[in-house]
């Protein structure tokens, strides 16, 4: 085993590890913590992959901003107990929802076995170097420029929204 | 003769109609006025008719394309004209219908007078007199349905004139969809014989029915099946059995109503549609029909007739079986002869109808001849014109209606012994029947209410002048014109219109046999021997209150005919469409499946909405097992 | 480098683990977190196709959806919170005024 | 651009209402009127600029509109839809004059409706592109939508619905028969070039049946009538009227302008069945009139009737026939019109429609009752009014030239004593006897409801007396229709010549006559 196989299911366990604490603990702050390993985890394997940039928008937005505002919001708040945890999951629906799971893992598995036959993966030649800021900074700016501006526009329309369903209500004149 | 002499001529009363009608609001009131304008209106057509009439007597007929006016209804394939065919039997009935027409105008002047409806009584009665000069000027049949159609809807509007009285209204109601009933026939026929010709024009049509081209491709079964329909229009419009029902009915409305319209003109537009058509008749040889239709309907009315104590009813029968005659006369041959009946017939039951308006004048609209009796006394001039009448009609000799009565006679002597017999019977009924009125009417004692009794006077000269006008050619115009019989002057004039038919016809009908002179002395005995049993039964005695025996009950409650049509026709249809059609076929059955459908959808919605739990999670479970399918289905299967 | 396999495996492995979350926790922060769950599990496949073929697309791709993410997270929790002020519960069971 | 102007007139009279909103009711009356009156007198620049000698479409215009689908702004008209044009376009401020002062809450949601509604119908009867026709088609059932619904009578939700999704359920039919033959005809929705493949189609007789399904449900033919008693009762006057007067139109447009030359054998092959239907629409609606106690609705049942009219007319497949059955739309138009007008004025002063309510109101109202007679007698076809012309056309042509046997013809003249009885036995009811006290003090018609029902009445009786500007006009066009027709099905009908033989024969008879 070479160090990046090594690496690879270091990080990949951690990841998944990470990603069935997250569903697994009762209290949403283990869970958002649990979810900041799998972000670290799965930005450890961006890096294996050569794609820095990704790892590095990763922890930034991930770990750090979206996680924040998770964090924020649990606090913020302030669930009871029973509302904090949930009710507890009834015995049929953990059923069904790990049957569907293994269903939905086996279908998932078997595409990744079967990813190379009759694509266009099978026959790309894998490229060593690793994708570089410059190069997605390049595609963002030419290719696809107009959805990348569209995608501000998305920004925007989040922005207004979440002031307009958080806004405290005036009361009415009359 | 020009085309616009017969446009003013016909153009008159509808101007009069306009004018009276539109504009009666500013007349109202003033009943000289509205009077004076629809009187005047009819007179200018009469004027015109006797130029016309003149005219014809000179030779110039107008027809064919000379007469065509405008176009009417055209297409590919197929045109319409308004247009005129003036000839001797138009001019015959012209004159009929504006001289008797304008003599009613005047005597309406007087009899309707006070009459909240005045203005609007004159109106229709010109819109009438217009609508009958369509129907005898037109140079097609479709000119001449519109025409038909018209008549009958005045007759609508004026037998239902008094509108507040039901019996008025429901009697106008009847009126028209029988004759609805026989236009339906009408129509028929024209599409059958447009079928054949394509064309309507009388000229191209007789034309072409002659020829022997057409004989050769359609044979005569299309012209059998065409006059055979256009008969159905005749017997409706004319009152014939099975449709006379509406006439006698038709007696609500105003009594010079029933004059002009019910005795004079209107129900006399069968006949002069057969006349006209007589080439059709003639080859199609179904004048025997129209000749057996007749005499029975006439031998059958005069029997109710016989029974009925309502002054009018009694001449309203009288006028169904003598339009019976005149169908006799057109089936068999004698159209001139028929036709002739025709005019004398308006002179002389016009003036009868007169004479009983102006008997229900004096008598405070009485019509019940019980209730009377004596009246030959107070009200002498209209005593002396109906007895004249009625001399006129029971065939006393020489007056006129002996002369046309027997030209049909002996004709129909010729064509099947039988129709003579009935024919006989039935003048030796009408004969009785007449004189049965006349005696219980004007002779015997007084049986009159006192509280009205006082009131009894001879009418006001408007009203009374009109009869003795009237009759005076009741009385002399057979004379005058039937003397002679098949040679008189009338057929002489006529003789051009009838001369196609003539000579098709004479291998069908035989001539007249023999002299005409035993017939005439026959007829002129059994109307005697009528006359003679009426003065014997009834100059002295009041006739019986109630019918004694179960055939005299029968008879005067007109064999039940209108219950009979009631109980089969009218109840059945309307009860069918009510409950059958209506409520189960439309709203059961029909609506019933298409609110079924609506339902259907909305029990399949309640249904399905119980899948709409509301739980987010409910909805991921059946998005992911839809996911796991696909994929699975995708991946294994595909 | 590692094979293609292992990388989209782990994928699919992290994808469904997201799913059964969805699936089975009724708090409706922990479902968001699954969501965010999954978009990464999509993440990870899309750079490494991307680095299979050698092309700079996919994790262009990956910008993108990161962006969606991070609007989507905001509106969410947004909703969450002012769910919260209305219902005082955040038990999406219990959130169910669409029942029809 | 004529044609333009004309359709999208009112709809800018729409927009000018909705924008000046508060302006006050007399200035949205006034508004309305004016861009109706301007429409109705542009319109007759078609009339005046129409030339009768050929069946050319005119006016045409044609504009690139949404290039990817293959359809184009494409409009025209012939002698068939002009009067049609006309007719809406006379139709509309007459409603409007008519609804005046009966319009109690939303006045300019009325008017807008109306205008619009407008614009719908005119488009409908101008397009010569499918998809363009279906548009205009499905955009005039949102304003009458409205109008049933928003203005209407009690159960107004029930009916309005109820109408709408009946057509729907059509329109639905036609839009996979347009899609069907737009693959058919070279990607393109243009309807000029379909009748040049007309007879060509695969599967004609089920997009024949496809299309005449839904003009079917909108004329209505007999069993899919039920939605129109129902509609005609809850709609308000104004509604009635336009229902009446040109919407049911459209379902018998539909039929001479696509379902007769577009597939001349599919017709053939239906003719029994669709002539069947007709004639027991003409009976079923005559004597399920007869019965209703509510005058709305017999008017509506005589709708029925009076269609089964039109509809024989146009499958007797001949030129009187097809010529009647236009005719008898436009006269169907103008004397059902009056008379829902008509039931509509006793109504604002009786507030009720039930017949039995009524009686003697000759006598309170004479000028009421003399042109409801004339009215009525439009109705019965009289000879001298309009209805008249039509009926004897259409009979004329079925006996003459339709390829089914004479006994539907006589079956369906009887349609013409059963029109008598139930127009004047609800005549008599309505209008004679003595008026009971509420009945005795109605007031007669006043100016406006004069000036509202006598143009009308005018083109009654123009078209009774003297059709022929009517006629000519449309006579090339609906020869055209006639040759399309005839010449699929010549092979078949081989009898239809054997009609000539009577024209050769009198010439034979004038021949021999110069000879001799």
């Amino acid at each position: 085993m070479n160090p990046e196989q090594i690496l690879f299911f270091v990080f990949g366990l951690l990841a998944l590890v990470g990603a069935i604490s997250v569903i697994s603990f009762r209290h949403p702050i283990y869970s958002a913590l649990a979810l900041i390993v799998t972000f670290f985890a799965q930005a450890g394997l961006f890096v294996l992959l050569g794609a820095h940039f990704v790892a590095a928008a990763q922890v930034i937005v991930y770990a750090g901003a979206i996680m924040v505002l998770f964090l924020f919001v649990i606090m913020l708040l302030n669930l009871g107990r029973r509302d904090r945890e949930g009710a507890p999951t009834g015995a049929k629906l953990k059923g069904i929802g790990i049957v569907l799971g293994i269903l939905f893992a086996a279908e998932g598995i078997y595409i990744a076995v079967n990813a190379r036959n009759g694509t266009a993966v099978a026959s790309a030649q894998p490229a060593p170097e690793a994708v570089t800021t410059y190069g997605i900074g390049e595609l963002l700016f030419s290719k696809y420029l107009l959805p990348f501006e569209v995608t501000s526009l998305i920004l925007l329309a989040a922005l207004i929204g979440v002031i307009v369903l958080v806004k405290r209500e005036k009361p009415t004149d009359n | 003769m020009s085309r616009e002499l017969i446009v003013v001529l016909l153009i008159s009363p509808l101007v009069g109609f306009l004018i009276n009608g539109l504009f009666g609001k500013f007349l109202k009131g003033n009943e000289k006025l509205s009077g004076g304008i629809g009187t005047l209106a009819v007179l200018v057509s009469f004027i015109c008719a006797i130029v016309a009439f003149a005219g014809v007597q000179g030779g110039a007929v107008l027809e064919g394309d000379a007469g065509v006016l405008y176009e009417w209804i055209a297409g590919e394939g197929f045109t319409f004209n308004i247009g005129f065919h003036v000839d001797a039997l138009t001019t015959v009935m012209l004159l009929v219908i504006t001289g008797v027409g304008f003599l009613i105008h005047v005597y309406s002047i007087g009899y309707m007078h006070g009459d909240a409806g005045y203005t609007r009584y004159f109106a229709y009665l010109n819109l009438f007199v217009f609508a009958m000069l369509v129907l005898v000027l037109g140079n097609n049949y479709l000119m001449m349905f519109v025409g038909w159609e018209g008549v009958g809807l005045c007759s609508y509007l004026l037998i239902g004139f008094w509108y507040e009285r039901q019996s008025a209204t429901d009697a106008g109601k009847k009126a028209f969809i029988v004759n609805r009933i026989g236009d339906f026939g009408f129509l028929l026929g024209m599409f059958t014989l447009f079928a054949a010709f394509g064309s309507l024009d009388f000229t191209a049509i007789f034309g072409a029915a002659e020829a022997d081209t057409f004989q050769k491709v359609f044979g005569g079964s299309t012209l059998v099946i065409a006059t055979l329909l256009l008969f159905v229009g005749a017997v409706g419009k004319s009152a014939q059995m099975p449709l006379y029902v509406w006439l006698p009915d038709a007696m609500e409305g105003p009594t010079p109503v029933s004059a002009l319209i019910h005795a004079a003109t209107m129900v006399t537009a069968g006949v002069y549609m057969i006349a006209r058509s007589a080439v059709l008749y003639e080859l199609a040889h179904t004048g025997q029909v129209v000749a057996w239709v007749g005499v029975l309907t006439a031998f059958f009315a005069a029997t109710i007739a016989l029974t009925q104590n309502d002054i009018k009813r009694i001449l309203a029968y009288s006028t169904v079986s003598q339009l019976g005659y005149m169908f006799v006369g057109v089936g068999v041959g004698a159209y001139a002869s028929g036709v002739f009946h025709l005019m004398t017939h308006a002179f002389f039951k016009g003036l009868m109808f007169l004479a009983a308006g102006s008997v229900m004048h004096a008598m405070a609209n009485e019509l019940d001849m019980r209730k009377m009796g004596g009246l030959k006394a107070k009200m002498p001039i209209t005593h002396w014109t109906f007895l004249i009448g009625a001399l006129a009609i029971a065939g006393f000799p020489f007056l006129s209606g002996f002369w046309s009565k027997d030209e049909i006679l002996h004709s129909a002597w010729g064509s099947h012994p039988a129709i003579y017999v009935i024919g006989l019977i039935t003048a030796f009924l009408t004969a009785f029947y007449m004189f049965r009125l006349i005696f219980v009417t004007f002779y015997g004692q007084s049986r009159v209410a006192s509280a009205v009794a006082s009131h009894v006077h001879e009418s006001p000269p408007v009203m009374w002048v009109p009869l003795v006008i009237l009759a005076i050619p009741s009385a002399i115009i057979g004379l005058l014109l039937g003397w002679g019989g098949h040679g008189s002057a009338f057929h002489h004039f006529t003789e051009s219109v009838f001369k196609a038919a003539k000579e098709i016809g004479n291998g069908a009908h035989g001539e007249a046999a023999g002299s005409a002179v035993p017939f005439m002395i026959i007829s002129a005995i059994v109307g005697l021997v009528g006359i003679g049993f009426a003065w014997m039964r009834y100059s002295k005695r009041t006739p019986a209150a109630q019918p004694g025996t179960a055939l005299h009950k029968l008879v005067a409650n007109k064999y039940y005919i209108d219950e009979v049509y009631n109980a089969v026709f009218v109840q059945p249809i309307k009860n069918v469409s009510h409950y059958l059609l209506w409520r189960v076929v439309d709203t059961g059955i029909i609506d019933g499946i298409v609110n079924g459908v609506a339902v259907a959808i909305r029990i399949i919605g309640g249904t399905l909405r119980r899948l709409q739990t509301g739980v987010v999670q409910a909805y991921i479970v059946s998005m992911v097992v839809g996911i796991v399918i696909f994929l699975a289905y995708y991946l294994f299967i595909s | 480098m590692l094979e293609l396999e292992y990388y989209l495996i782990l994928s699919a492995l992290l994808f469904t683990t997201g799913v059964i979350g969805v699936l089975v926790r009724r708090n409706a922060i922990i479902i968001f977190m699954c969501i965010e769950l999954m978009l990464n599990a999509a993440n990870l496949a899309f750079v490494a196709i991307s680095r299979s073929l050698g092309q700079t697309e996919g994790q262009v791709f990956v910008f993108f959806v990161m962006t969606v993410a991070a609007a989507e997270v905001a509106i969410g929790l947004a909703i969450i919170v002012s769910v919260f002020k209305h219902r005082q519960t955040i038990n999406v069971d219990e959130v169910n005024s669409l029942k029809g | 651009m004529l044609l333009s102007i004309v359709i999208f007139l009112p709809l800018l009279g729409v927009v000018a209402i909705a924008l000046l909103r508060g302006i006050g009711a007399s200035a949205v009356k006034g508004i309305a009127m004016a861009v109706a009156l301007l429409t109705f007198l542009i319109s007759l620049g078609l009339y005046t600029g129409f030339d009768a000698t050929t069946a050319e479409m005119q006016f045409q215009e044609s504009h690139a509109w949404i290039s990817g689908l293959g359809t184009r702004y494409d409009i025209g008209i012939d002698g068939i839809s002009l009067w049609l044009v006309l007719l809406t376009t006379f139709l509309t401020p007459v409603c409007i004059l008519a609804a005046w002062n009966s319009v109690e809450k939303g006045l300019s949601g009325f008017m807008m409706s109306l205008l619009a509604l407008e614009t719908g119908m005119l488009g409908v009867f101008c397009a010569t592109d499918l998809f363009l026709f279906f548009v205009f088609w499905e955009s005039m059932l949102i304003p009458m939508y409205f109008l049933i619904g928003i203005w209407g009578g009690e159960r107004r939700i029930y009916a309005t619905v109820k109408f709408v999704l009946y057509t729907m359920a059509g329109s639905a039919l036609m839009l996979v028969g347009i899609l069907y033959l737009y693959f058919q005809n070279d990607n393109s929705f243009a309807l000029l070039p379909l009748y040049e493949k007309a007879g060509t189609f695969t599967h004609a007789n089920l997009l024949f049946l496809a299309f005449f399904i839904a003009f079917a449900i909108k004329v209505p033919l007999f069993p899919f009538h039920t939605w129109l008693p129902d509609a005609h009762v809850e709609a308000p006057t104004v509604g009635s009227v336009i229902l009446a007067g040109v919407l049911l139109k459209m379902g018998t447009y539909g039929i001479v302008r696509f379902c007769l030359p577009l597939f001349p054998d599919a017709a053939a092959t239906y003719t029994p069945l669709i002539v069947t239907l007709a004639v027991i629409g003409i009976i079923y609606g005559a004597l399920v009139a007869m019965v209703q106690p509510d005058l709305k609705k017999l008017v509506a049942y005589s709708s029925v009737s009076h269609l089964g009219f039109v509809v024989l007319g146009l499958f007797t497949r001949h030129h009187a026939g097809i010529q009647g059955g236009v005719l008898q739309m436009i006269n169907h138009g103008l004397s059902t019109g009056a008379l829902f007008l008509l039931v509509g004025m006793i109504y604002e002063r009786r507030h009720s429609r039930m017949i039995v309510d009524f009686g003697g109101v000759a006598k309170s109202m004479p000028i009421f009752a003399t042109i409801f007679m004339i009215t009525t007698l439009s109705s019965i076809g009289l000879p001298g009014l309009n209805g008249f012309v039509g009926e004897f056309m259409i009979l004329l042509g079925s006996f003459h030239g339709g390829a089914f046997s004479k006994v539907y013809v006589v079956l369906a003249a009887t349609g013409v004593i059963l029109a008598a009885v139930y127009m004047l036995w609800m005549f008599q009811r309505v209008m004679f006897g003595t008026p009971n006290k509420i009945n005795a003090a109605l007031p007669d018609l006043n100016t406006r409801e004069l000036v509202v029902l006598f143009p009308v009445l005018l083109f009654i009786v123009w078209i009774g007396v003297y059709p022929k500007p009517f006629l000519s006009r449309m006579e090339k066009s609906v020869n055209v229709v006639v040759t399309k027709v005839q010449q699929e099905t010549a092979p078949a009908m081989g009898h239809t010549k054997i009609k000539e033989v009577p024209r050769y024969a009198r010439v034979d008879i004038n021949k021999e006559a110069e000879t001799k």
